[in-house]
């Protein structure tokens, strides 16, 4: 299980992002080149497109003690491969819908569109994102417990 | 077994500063399945590879993490590097550890922390990958242009040049774009024409050029080096081979009041007509939506006394289907349309024109045939005022948030033009910046102010008001602060460029990107200037950023380059990392067939062993075209079996990097 | 007893304008009205707060002779909000003289049929806090 | 009811007298007197043991799968709601319709045999339907039932009594609607909760999974050559729940790949052995689906693209989920 807190206490989330190789990586990449910084905690994972994401991914994220999981695509319309965020979106929003059914929070979720000229968008993007993390707490309605405890 | 080698670069101090380097080194030989881990001050240089080369040699590695920057810069050169020490290219991953650690995280901790955790879920990936082979392809040895302005035109010469056949796709009745309506081009005050005309008429004789005008590309297919693009033809209701470009129709013609787009509406033309002396293809054509026989049925003028016979009422669209190896984009630009900055009174006055229209006031060829009158009463203009900046350099609510790059130097050029020609007049330009870089360009605009006297006013045009037909400008001088106000009779805007409309549409059709602006997005800022993140797509021109005609010249020969050395290729090596269908768990249900934007999968009956007395039976499964699939993987989501998965970036390996980073 | 950096700081915070933002073209002291009336001129208030030269700001006669007709703020190419600076510097002097120069109660008194609405408007703008 | 079972039970001899077929796909009498099992019938001499009545609930089309496949036609007997199941296999190329002969067959809703149960019968020795009437014979007399009130929840909300498909069709004169609540309804009902209680709902619901695969074998959507959940490749592969966070994923992936995809014929919810009501799971889908990007029935023909393989340009925002009003 990964480390949570910091030195003095302070809850630490662990956020995973997957980005889109042709706009949201190389968006993370200018973020970077630019020096906008956004919190450690997010931990990013390259995909080809967003359409790439696999609603398995993000349950065993979850599962594996992630407290919020980002998706980031290009912006609609401009998709790379023309339409694979379009399917994207559909996908994530009855996932995300159906989390919340379930009770999940539904703020532990996202996607956002962040083109590769948007370095700056991107650090704002991760910044809230990791606030409302962070505000939500531990996530402890989806984690799995067996990998807790081998850990503990 | 697995043998990994981990590598972690300094990046001088980039990497250095805020990680850690010999602790990620430390942790990464801690983990399972790394048997080398060192460090190193640039990875990517020479020693730095040859590191590599000899870690993989002496430690028999089966895959090579490296930790440096991002995998967008230094993938395909790292993949070069194993490549040479015998180990396949797609046994490598980079742990960006660069853009996406040490450059946005200050702490030193912090940075060696997530350094050691994006380390460890490449080398948990690395571990999963399977060796890959790029599958080849073959390249149609021909380009297709579009846009055939003087972008489109230089390139497509210089292809054909290079003895490549080059399709050139204009949607205008003639090719030469926007440099046909400049009268003389800065620094060195050449005429656009003459410059531009014989360029035209190369393009038109040349054997290797074929040039479709009045035409727009309705779709493309494919990919690198085999697209298939769809060009309509549009009726211009003129047969364009018997037309001889005579004229006898156009003067004949009774409807004659229409606005004529060549001199902006500052003028008519006829229903039929020929845009321009120097048009090319020298070729009439009818105003559908003017011309009388068309609309009523009666007149039919043009047809009698066309000699050679060549109109053609019914003339209907046509469509054309090509092959391409290449494919440049040259869309241009067009002035943005001012109706959000009425202070400067452009609807409000004839007498305030946009840069442009001066250009069509001052041109030979123009409504006043070179003679600067003001289009309100046809006097001379005593007093003119430029105004600079007029929608560009704006914050995005307000306008265009760039320069538009030319303005400064063709209002210089204006400037100087009027004053030699009428040196009665007094011209004033109100700028915020005088921006000249370029060649000769600061001397030039030099020359306007000290030896032409142009009245150059730092400060920028509060509003415009129109008033006995005279135009009150009211502007600040910054520099003797003071608020100025000039009767002028003339106001020249020089308006904000934008890329053409069409741009948008045509991105979307290549699956190349664009940006906010809908200028197209080149492959990388610096060393990718003329290439589209999409294979096979280049930019020519203003389509990628504003340019003046010397930079779109030296754009569109360097794109020509790089379209030449795509098609003088007689094979391309293809994205291994594609879709692959596990054929056992298929069960050939469509669904991913589906969402392939490429309509790369097809369908295959085929025999499979089966429990029971049947022993095999027969089942659909779908097959990928390895050379058609690009890699999005949509398939492999909407596949619910798994049966469709993406080589490189596998579920497996996806889980393996959730499972590493929430370890 | 503030710094003037710190009362440039307010009065940036109180204004929400952003000084950094402005290219200097001047197109707000270009179009502004009151223009001959003022000793500082609109752009200046923009680049002298940024620079943090507050107390003569304050001295200036500028910030009653702004009409507070919001020109500038309508054509500044990059939203700067030259208008909002100076009313901003307003208020501060407003405040530190703890009193409203115009109060509800006195309108009717000052209204005659050529007034225009937006007058009274700006009035109220410019002489309460 | 017995009158339809005779003209089906006609219908069938004939097909394998005229050799129009070599199979018929029915429901046979189980081990006990409400248990019906769906069966190939492979002469008419076999047809003896043919059943229709109340508890032929089973969806026949995933049968099909295999059937289709086998040599010779075979006549497949499709309730109204079967019938969307049918096509949707027809559409994802799962079933070879040239070898089916489909025979449209009427329905006035199936009964369930839990509320019968749960109205405190036991021993029962045999079950009478008698128009609106069940009248249920035990060893302790017998007890009165309107029909209505023991019909599966499935046919309270039934999605009509027209068949989406078929060659041919055996239909009563007068047809019965059983139809009395919104099939959403319940679905609407979880949405009104708050997020704390809808996790406690389906907490306790999905806890009680003992990974039987029961919902997943009859399911006519669930027919992969191998489930992702058998798959050691897939990275999720499990045979059981070993947390509570299996079920969660087990439920939550299964109905994502469905969506789109389930005709909401019920059949998981009525052979889960521990009565989570796993329709509303996938009724959620359909209801979203439905809200954003139009009515979509799977099933109602051969054609249409399914909702996720598809897209508009002007689709909702993932965000409309998260911008959701109340507390998280």
């Amino acid at each position: 299980m990964p480390v949570k807190t910091t030195e003095n206490g302070e809850f630490k989330p662990l956020i995973v992002a997957f980005c889109c190789n042709w706009c949201s990586y190389a968006g993370a990449d200018l973020a970077g080149t630019s020096r906008l910084s956004y919190p450690a905690d997010v931990k990013i994972i390259r995909v080809p497109c967003s359409c790439r994401v696999n609603p398995l991914f993000i349950l065993r994220a979850f599962q594996r003690g992630a407290d919020g999981v980002i998706i980031c695509g290009c912006h609609p319309g401009d998709c790379h491969y023309t339409t694979g965020n379009y399917y994207a979106r559909r996908r994530m929003t009855l996932l995300f819908s159906m989390l919340d059914y379930l009770g999940i929070e539904r703020k532990r979720t996202r996607v956002e569109w962040v083109s590769a000229a948007e370095g700056v968008r991107f650090s704002e993007v991760m910044n809230d994102f990791a606030k409302h993390i962070t505000e939500l707490g531990e996530n402890k309605k989806l984690e799995d417990l067996r990998c807790k405890k081998s850990l503990d | 077994m697995h043998r990994i080698g981990v590598f972690v670069c300094w990046c001088g101090t980039n990497i250095a500063a805020t990680v850690d380097v010999k602790a990620v080194a430390e942790a990464a030989r801690k983990e399972p399945g790394v048997v080398f881990a060192t460090d190193y001050q640039y990875m990517c240089s020479e020693a730095g590879q040859a590191l590599i080369r000899q870690a993989i040699k002496d430690n028999a590695l089966t895959g090579v993490v490296i930790c440096s920057c991002s995998p967008r810069m230094h993938e395909a050169t790292f993949r070069k590097t194993v490549q040479a020490a015998g180990l396949n290219p797609y046994m490598l991953e980079i742990a960006n550890i660069r853009e996406q650690c040490s450059w946005i995280h200050k702490d030193i901790k912090e940075g060696t922390e997530k350094a050691i955790i994006l380390a460890r879920t490449a080398i948990a990936k690395v571990m999963l990958n399977k060796p890959l082979t790029a599958g080849e392809s073959a390249v149609t040895k021909r380009a297709l242009v579009i846009g055939g302005g003087i972008a489109g035109i230089q390139s497509a010469l210089d292809i054909a040049e290079a003895g490549y056949e080059v399709d050139i796709v204009e949607k205008q009745p003639t090719i030469g774009g926007k440099m046909t309506q400049i009268d003389k081009t800065f620094p060195t005050l050449d005429c656009a024409a003459c410059i531009l005309t014989p360029k035209m008429v190369d393009a038109a004789q040349n054997e290797k050029i074929k040039i479709f005008s009045y035409s727009q590309v309705e779709e493309v297919k494919g990919f690198v080096g085999s697209f298939k693009a769809k060009i309509r033809k549009k009726a211009r209701f003129v047969d364009e081979n018997l037309c001889t470009g005579c004229g006898d129709c156009t003067s004949k013609c009774p409807s004659k009041k229409n606005k004529n787009e060549f001199n902006l509406g500052l003028d008519n033309r006829p229903a039929i007509y020929i845009p321009f002396a120097q048009a090319v293809p020298k070729v009439a054509v009818i105003d559908a939506e003017a011309c009388i026989k068309k609309k009523t049925g009666k007149c039919g003028l043009c047809e009698k006394v066309c000699s050679a016979g060549a109109i053609k009422y019914d003339q209907q669209d046509e469509i054309i289907e090509r092959e391409y190896g290449a494919i440049v984009v040259a869309t241009g630009f067009n002035p943005i349309k001012l109706d959000k900055y009425d202070e400067y009174a452009y609807s409000q006055s004839p007498d305030v024109v946009t840069s442009l229209e001066l250009e069509r006031l001052m041109n030979a060829a123009g409504p006043t045939q070179g003679t600067l009158l003001r289009p309100s009463d046809g006097t001379h203009p005593h007093t003119i005022v430029f105004i600079q900046c007029v929608g560009s350099r704006c914050d995005d609510a307000r306008g265009k948030s760039y320069c538009s790059k030319i303005c400064c130097m063709y209002t210089a050029k204006h400037a100087m033009l009027i004053r030699e020609k009428y040196p009665d007049t007094d011209v004033h330009v109100f700028y915020i910046d005088v921006r000249t870089p370029g060649k000769n360009f600061d001397e030039f605009y030099r020359r306007a102010v000290e030896q032409y006297g142009v009245d150059y006013i730092k400060g920028m045009v509060g509003k415009v008001i129109p008033h006995d037909g005279k135009l009150l400008v009211q502007g600040s001088d910054l520099i003797s602060n003071e608020q100025v106000k000039i009767d002028a009779d003339m106001v020249v805007l020089a308006a904000a460029i934008e890329p053409d409309p069409t741009a948008r549409s045509v991105a979307t059709m290549l699956t190349a990107s664009i940006d906010t602006n809908d200028f197209f997005t080149e492959a990388h800022p610096k060393l990718r200037p003329v290439e589209s993140p999409t294979a096979g797509v280049f930019l020519s021109g203003v389509c990628q950023g504003p340019k003046d005609i010397p930079e779109t010249v030296a754009q569109a020969s360097a794109c020509a380059a790089k379209v030449i050395g795509l098609l003088a290729k007689d094979k391309l090596l293809s994205n291994p990392c594609v879709a692959r269908a596990d054929e056992s768990l298929c069960s050939g249900c469509s669904v991913c067939q589906n969402v392939c934007p490429y309509g790369a999968i097809t369908y295959e009956d085929r025999e499979f062993r089966i429990p029971g007395p049947k022993r095999s039976e027969i089942r659909r499964v779908a097959q990928v075209n390895e050379a058609v699939c690009q890699g999005c993987g949509a398939c492999t989501v909407a596949c619910p079996s798994g049966a469709m998965d993406l080589k490189g970036f596998s579920t497996k390996q996806i889980m393996a990097e959730v499972d590493a980073i929430c370890r | 007893m503030q710094t003037e950096k710190e009362m440039a700081n307010d009065i940036i915070r109180r204004s929400g304008v952003n000084p950094l933002k402005c290219m200097k073209c001047g197109k707000c002291s270009g179009t502004c009205p009151a223009y001959e009336d003022m000793d500082y001129h609109p752009h200046q208030f923009v680049s002298m707060v940024q620079k943090g030269r507050i107390n003569e700001l304050l001295q200036s006669k500028s910030i009653w002779t702004c009409l507070s007709c919001f020109a500038c703020i309508e054509r500044c190419p990059r939203s700067v909000e030259p208008a909002k600076i100076i009313e901003a510097v307003r208020l501060e002097l407003i405040r530190r003289q703890g009193c409203n120069h115009l109060k509800s109660d006195a309108i009717p008194e000052l209204l005659d049929d050529k007034l225009p609405q937006q007058a009274i408007v700006s009035a109220f703008r410019k002489y309460s806090k | 009811m017995q009158e339809i079972f005779g003209l089906i039970k006609e219908k069938a001899e004939k097909l394998f007298a005229d050799g129009s077929v070599n199979r018929v796909l029915g429901w046979k009498k189980g081990e006990t007197e409400y248990d019906r099992i769906p069966s190939v019938f492979e002469s008419a001499e076999e047809l003896e043991e043919f059943v229709y009545d109340g508890f032929c609930a089973a969806n026949l089309s995933k049968y099909l799968i295999r059937e289709s496949r086998e040599d010779g036609k075979i006549a497949v007997l499709l309730k109204p709601c079967d019938s969307y199941s049918f096509n949707q296999l027809v559409k994802e190329h799962r079933i070879k319709r040239d070898n089916i002969y489909a025979i449209g067959i009427d329905c006035d809703g199936k009964l369930d045999i839990d509320k019968i149960k749960a109205a405190g019968v036991k021993a029962i020795q045999s079950i009478e339907e008698n128009g609106s009437e069940v009248i249920v014979h035990t060893l302790y007399g017998d007890k009165k039932f309107n029909r209505q009130d023991v019909l599966l929840e499935r046919c309270l909300c039934c999605k009509g009594k027209d068949h989406v498909s078929g060659d041919e069709f055996i239909l009563a004169q007068n047809r019965v609607d059983t139809t009395v609540k919104d099939r959403f309804e319940d679905v609407r009902k979880l949405e009104a909760m708050t997020p704390d209680e809808r996790f406690e709902f389906w907490r306790s619901e999905l806890s009680k999974c003992i990974r039987c695969n029961a919902c997943r074998n009859v399911c006519p959507a669930c027919n992969c050559i191998k489930c992702v959940f058998d798959n050691e490749d897939s990275g999720v592969a499990a045979k059981a729940n070993v947390d509570t966070f299996e079920e969660n994923m087990f439920h939550i992936i299964r109905a994502f790949h469905v969506a789109g995809r389930c005709t909401d014929c019920g059949e998981c919810s009525r052979v889960c052995p521990q009565h989570i009501p796993l329709h509303l799971l996938n009724r959620k889908f359909i209801k979203d689906i439905d809200e954003l990007y139009g009515e979509f029935k799977a099933g109602a023909d051969t054609e249409t693209k399914g909702p996720l393989t598809d897209y508009r340009t002007g689709d909702a925002e993932p965000s409309l989920i998260s911008d959701r009003g109340g507390s998280n």
